[in-house]
């Protein structure tokens, strides 16, 4: 049994990875943290990932222990721009 | 009237001011972002402004509730264009209105400052060279390791 | 480019506006301070604005030298209209532009609150009940007992 | 020998005294002060002008014991209410 969420990457981090989203498998109460863990021990490019990267879970800003649930809209966040 | 948008229109500020105002208020007050042509002394052609839409506009507009509920305005109106950019074309548009003028001035300063932090827009700059490059920002609050700062 | 005028004609705030921006300057700034329809509670129906004209003027770009001086922006207009005013109407405009943000919203607010302080200009409140009343101000500084506080 | 300054008058100072202007001779090296003085001591409607007003003094405020010349325009000036 695993759950898969939806990791989005935008501005930077797109550029890094090539692509603006990916569906990853985790196992069953994986954390953020855990995500991040696993995309980048994928290697290159996703190894150019922080390993600390501020995220949004379903369109909220939340921190790297966040537990995660299947479907989970997990936005990789470069420093914002705004303005 | 508190409003929140992300466009890819062109803004147009004078129709933003037009939406605040009030025969109550005595003062408004229209801050507005634009293009300009060089950063850190470096010629910019151009920007190009992406943005996590989905995210943004909530986000836009919970800064702007708080800023309604803090800082005392009931008129407030804030636009964010998204997309590229030429030198000169307005970015950002936000319009308070207030019975006196500190609650206008404040608002608007309260979102602007808000939305450098916490909105999921970024820019990249197109530079004269022809290369370009994203702006350096800011990490959002409520992000990284946990609030405990433990390990995730 | 810094202007100031003390007018009798009808302020268009967006005309204000277009009269400062450029291409390096990516923040823009209008305040508008608006004739409200009530004052400390009491329904009011209008308001006129007297200036000593001769001072009111010098005054006015004096402040706004000092704001563009102090508070670095080289771009800012301030218009302060005088004569009979209905609600709603505009009865001074602010605009200032700048590299950064701070230094409009500083300027602006600058100037707004060194009128409030220094410009010989008075309002006559036209109240709901067809009485009319001189708006208390601030006494000026500079004035009164001189600086060593002798007496006269 | 006597001097002659403009005293101006506005907003409520006008309506008080009923007029936005009047010559006033003052003896050579009055200052601001007696001027005020001389004005009060004329009694009504002039005794109703604060012993210490706000004045300008050719279009810059000015103290009190600022001394006055020939032709100098000293304005009234109430509490200033723009904006």
């Amino acid at each position: 049994m695993s759950i898969s969420v939806n990791a989005l990457f935008f501005a930077a981090y797109r550029d890094l990875v090539g692509t603006g989203e990916i569906a990853v498998e985790l196992s069953p109460g994986a954390t953020v943290g855990d995500l991040v863990q696993a995309l980048r021990a994928r290697g290159a490019p996703f190894d150019g990932l922080p390993e600390q990267p501020a995220v949004a879970v379903n369109r909220t800003y939340a921190f790297l222990d966040e537990p995660l649930a299947a479907d989970d809209e997990v936005a990789f966040i470069p420093p914002v721009a705004g303005g | 009237m508190i409003e929140a948008e992300v466009t890819t229109d062109v803004i147009d500020p004078t129709e933003v001011l037009s939406r605040v105002g009030d025969d109550a208020h005595g003062a408004a007050l229209l801050f507005v972002g634009v293009v300009r042509d060089h950063a850190d002394g470096r010629p910019v052609t151009g920007m190009r402004y992406d943005a996590y839409v989905e995210m943004a506009q909530p986000e836009l507009a919970r800064i702007a509730d708080e800023a309604a509920a803090r800082l005392g305005t009931d008129a407030l109106v804030v636009v964010h264009r998204t997309g590229e950019l030429d030198i000169g074309e307005v970015s950002v548009a936000i319009a308070a209105s207030s019975p006196h003028r500190a609650e206008s001035f404040d608002a608007t300063r309260y979102v602007i400052e808000e939305i450098k932090k916490r909105v999921p827009i970024w820019k990249k700059e197109h530079y004269a060279d022809g290369r370009d490059g994203w702006v350096a920002g800011v990490v959002p609050p409520g992000t990284g390791l946990s609030a405990s700062g433990g390990a995730p």
